[in-house]
């Protein structure tokens, strides 16, 4: 190994390493198939180029392009894994697994259920979505909420490309249907790249930094936001503890419960709209099992209660800013 | 269609003996339902036996099936064992899902009954899939996905007939026009013939008489063929009619009466049955054994699954995912 | 009036509520207008009748029966509403809004903002579910948290033949779309009938009973299994408060919340699954907004995380029962 | 097809002058883009003028039209002021959304732009709902719903169509195939041409040149009189070319060169112009003087938007409901 390459260690971004976690399973194992719109190389490997190359590797058969038609998408993903195929499906983006409601709920996350583990539904679907980019109200809300009210199917949320390699490898893995959620605006960032085969099991949450005084819990792109929010804390003498949450469904309440023990103060920030949101039930958790051994109520931070809007100014205000993850922390060391 | 494909003698009797399951199985469901042995809603498919029947005598155990709420007599003609059938419907441990999917969700792999749907029109997206395993392995397997009349309006059908023609997917749409969609007649719901509608996505349609086995037997040989070779799939409108109300306690007030007592009176199990005998196909006494029998079956099914235990209330953890919740 | 009838105030179930609150809208109002499926009279005014005679009243032009098409049957609803009618439509199961997601979510629940207010969608989707029926996995689901988790549609569900006329009512005149969700086992409980143009007003909770011990949060067919646990904790000398939500989508904070207040404790019940289910929110809530005031950790109680199972011991044990209930405020006093 | 009906010279002449505000717009909101005064999703409808200028010649301010994100060139054949576009795609207070919907949610109730979707195929559904409303009231209003090539194999699609065959509702759904859903080609999502799905609906459907302003309009003019009439829906594919990427910044290396050089050589603008003032419909002068006062209105309403304000964010409390919320 040369000392260039030791000195820097490699990068990636969330987008290579995805595309490298898809690759590295499907050369691992020939039961492994993708489909989705514009997902195959005549078509350029999907609308960002997540799943470019894939197609000419591994053949038109194994990575389809698919009309738009996402209830046959999900169908067709669904049939192929009650035969022992192991699907990775992609919804372009969020919003348009409202089309495919029906086969995601009715069907993949029931299927084992009402079979009595007769049959069974190991697919990923893939989709994504996050502001940022202007798209407006059909276009980047953050579902994640409903998905985890369903029983049988997990959701899976990464922030980096080593989380989006581990965890898109551990979908794949897994036994069950698993919703893997991607981020518009973070897809090109670079970081530390994931090693080979690298996991990160579903389930488990990530302490990105440790501290004493609060627990800040996000995912997604909130991270972004959350990171420099601690080091702005930091500097005014509040020591914040970050968790990247990771899996939304299951989460790991283990972590976040000896986090939240500890520092006796928690908020909890996502994209989603705050009402009847992922938070909810992280919060109504946290007050059941601290009761009585929080210093201040469990903060929630989420979007604003509408649809997301299309100016630059509204739509910068909806989702939760740095400052106002400073603020929050703040306002509960106040209490 | 004069060269088309005829079931030989063993063939129509066999065809006979699945349709005589089904209707044996079908009065035996509405009595014990009656008589308040079980609770469980029951989608009778009286009147459809044909269809089933002499499609599935053209596949094997390991062809697939997708089927829906009014679908025991596709199971029990795709080979459904009765005693795991009657234990899941009273909702026993001994029940194929332990009783935990019911009579809208049987599923039974050993005899290719992959899934059973109560969301209108869902079986088509699903059966694609399978299709699609069967195309990427090159295992020569056939999947039949069924649906009613009302479930051709719904957007699912659409989107699978196309994926299926666009990939030539090895699967067939079998529509089981049985003139009615819960309580509106299909002619309220459509403009134009189920069949007619493969020409949307260039695929082969043909509308059919379902209660005629010979009509039913060489319609279904030639999409099997057709799947099989690989030529893609084939949509299939047999005609029928629903003898009952929707589901069991529905009046059918709503159901023409002329209609309804014409379609009764030409009943396809005692017509075909008388037609075998006729033709020196098979006997009255050869046919009343097998009748015999399948009561016998039926009788067993049903003591069996009636003295079955119950689920303990540890199974809604169960099956949920993989690993048993905590 | 005879003193027949003043000694027995008139009765009526919450499918006869419901079928006359449609009725004396579409005739007090000519824009009143309904379709879904089976819903005219040649097809007997619905599966179970809720909307019988009023095809045969209005004609067939107003009150439609529809293909099984649930994505064309709410666009109609929103197309119609965009141009000055106000549809009455209805999915006849909760789990089939699988299918109609989009047309919920992205435009009925959407058009008003994202048109920055010149269009708006004054739709009510009527929809039924409930275990009890044995119906199994995909007719059963109570989905209510996804449709509260979204911006600019209500969602409202009734316990009562007064509270569904009156809600049925203001959920037309509201001039935004609005979910009525129906519960099929509670449809031919009689009950004190309403009174003609009765309103309910959106967001108002009941308090059924008042009490001082612990307060008692549900709705739909929970009130019916709430009611007798009220009765057997009484007995127990243990006081109860039931407060019957009606509205999930905006909900009464202040009611709740004075309860609340008063109690110290409090339960929600719901046959909704419970993880990321409406009692979450609620119990985020209360947490927040008494911190340090409440005496017992907020209990949830919903139905449990699997799909509804057919067999009838696991459908009962499925959703909270009486005996849960009582075992739950119990424990609740024992803190 | 010979005795059908043909735009006069003076409404030829508006077709043109649509289709030149319409290109004018398009090339002007790539500069503004391309210069990073303006960010925002645009997908140009460049290549696609004839279908609405062609077909809206026929509608009335009051007849209805539903469309998607790819649909200025729609919303400008309506009537849509500019300026009320342009502050709109700006973000800005001033318009016509307040900013808050955006290029893909534009709507101007006033000339009938009631909704402008993101979502492949939901223009369809909610355009029957607001035909039915015409078919109420009795108004002969007529309602048209625009869509891609690529909605066209969407459940919604499906849905759509059987309703408004069924209900005979004055509905148009015009398809505008530009050969790609943003980076798959039509012909490899569908076996056939989506004018013939007409046909699974009992409903005429009919493939036109979409470029040829006269093939358009025809077609466009028969299919409102039906409606009109109470004849019910009609299906219209227009086949035209997308002659930039699917959204701005696509680079369209998928697309095959040769196929769009060839398209772009025949730009139906520059084509119908020369066609307007070889027939001696228009001079030179007078389109030139048209696209002077075109250009003129565009600047006008780029600074109108570029110097309105940006709304404040009390704004995400209003117009989720009615009442504003707390
Ligand atoms: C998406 C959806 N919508 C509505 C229903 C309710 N429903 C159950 S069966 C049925 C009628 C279906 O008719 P058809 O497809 O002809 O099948 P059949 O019952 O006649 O066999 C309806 C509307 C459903 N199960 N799923
Ligand atoms: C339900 C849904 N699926 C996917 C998308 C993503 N998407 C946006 S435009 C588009 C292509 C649509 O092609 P076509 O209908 O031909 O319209 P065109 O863009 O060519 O005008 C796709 C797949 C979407 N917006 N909605
Ligand atoms: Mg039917
Ligand atoms: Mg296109």
């Amino acid at each position: 190994m040369s000392t260039e390459t030791m000195a820097k260690p490699a990068k990636a971004n969330i987008l290579q390493a995805i595309n490298a976690a898809i690759a590295d399973a499907m050369e691992a194992d020939e039961t492994v198939i993708a489909l989705g719109e514009d997902l195959a190389d005549p078509e350029e490997g999907g609308v960002c180029g997540v799943t470019k190359g894939l197609s000419s590797r591994f053949g038109e058969h194994r990575v389809r392009s698919t009309p738009i038609s996402e209830q046959a998408i999900i169908g067709a993903a669904i049939g192929a894994s009650l035969v022992g195929f192991k699907p990775v499906a992609e919804i372009m983006l969020m919003n348009f697994t409202t089309v495919a409601m029906d086969m995601i709920v009715n069907h993949a996350a029931k299927l084992r259920f009402m079979s009595g583990g007769q049959t069974h539904v190991p697919i990923v679907i893939r989709t994504m979505t996050g502001t940022g980019f202007a798209s407006g109200g059909q276009h980047c809300d953050y579902l994640e909420a409903w998905f985890a009210h369903t029983a049988g199917i997990k959701v899976v949320a990464p922030s980096s490309p080593k989380d989006a390699y581990g965890l898109m490898r551990s979908a794949i893995d897994d036994p069950d249907p698993v919703l893997f959620i991607e981020n518009l605006p973070t897809y090109w960032t670079p970081a530390e790249a994931p090693e080979k085969d690298y996991r990160v099991p579903i389930g488990k949450a990530n302490v990105l930094c440790e501290g004493s005084d609060v627990t800040i819990i996000a995912y997604a792109r909130m991270i972004q936001e959350a990171t420099p929010a601690v080091a702005q804390l930091a500097e005014a003498g509040i020591s914040a503890e970050l968790i990247d949450l990771r899996s939304i469904a299951p989460w790991d309440r283990e972590t976040v419960l000896a986090s939240v023990g500890k520092t006796g103060r928690a908020m909890i920030v996502h994209e989603a709209v705050t009402p009847f949101g992922a938070g909810a039930e992280i919060a109504a958790v946290l007050n059941e099992e601290l009761f009585g051994r929080l210093k201040a109520p469990v903060r929630r931070l989420g979007g604003a209660f509408c649809p997301v809007p299309f100016s630059k100014p509204l739509e910068t205000a909806f989702a939760p800013q740095t400052a106002d993850i400073v603020g929050a922390a703040k306002a509960l060391m106040a209490r | 269609m004069s060269n088309r494909a005829q079931p030989d003698a063993a063939t129509q009797v066999e065809i006979y003996r699945r349709m005589a399951l089904i209707k044996a199985n079908d009065e035996r469901s509405r009595k014990v339902i009656m008589n308040g042995r079980l609770v469980m809603p029951y989608y009778s498919p009286r009147g459809q036996e044909v269809i089933p029947s002499a499609t599935f005598v053209n596949l094997n155990d390991d062809d697939y099936l997708c089927t829906i709420y009014r679908g025991t007599h596709d199971m029990l003609a795709k080979g459904f064992p009765l005693k795991d059938m009657w234990a899941e419907v009273a909702g026993r441990t001994t029940g194929t899902c332990k009783g935990k999917g019911g009579p809208m969700h049987l599923t039974y792999p050993g005899k290719g009954v992959m899934v059973t749907t109560g969301i209108v029109g869902s079986s088509m997206p699903i059966a694609n899939g399978i299709a699609w395993g069967s195309q990427l392995r090159g295992d020569g397997r056939v999947t039949v996905a069924t649906f009613g009349d009302g479930a051709s309006n719904i957007g699912a059908f659409h989107e699978s007939l196309n994926l299926a023609a666009v990939w030539k997917l090895p699967v067939i749409f079998l529509c089981q026009n049985n003139e009615w969609g819960e309580h509106t007649a299909y002619d309220k719901t459509s403009n134009v013939r189920v069949a007619d509608r493969a020409a949307a996505y260039g695929m082969p349609g043909e509308r059919v008489d379902g209660n005629d086995p010979f009509a039913m037997y060489a319609a279904a040989h030639e999409a099997v063929r057709r799947a099989r070779a690989g030529e893609g799939p084939t949509l299939i409108e047999a005609m029928t009619y629903r003898f009952h109300g929707h589901v069991f306690g529905d009046q059918d007030a709503y159901m023409d009466k002329a209609r309804k007592a014409e379609a009764v009176a030409n009943d396809p199990v005692p017509r075909f049955r008388a037609r075998l005998i006729a033709e020196g196909t098979a006997t009255e006494e050869q046919l009343a054994a097998m009748e015999a029998e399948i009561e016998a079956q039926i009788d067993e099914a049903v003591e069996f699954a009636l003295n079955s235990p119950f689920p303990g209330v540890e199974e809604l953890k169960r099956d949920v995912f993989a690993e048993e919740l905590a």
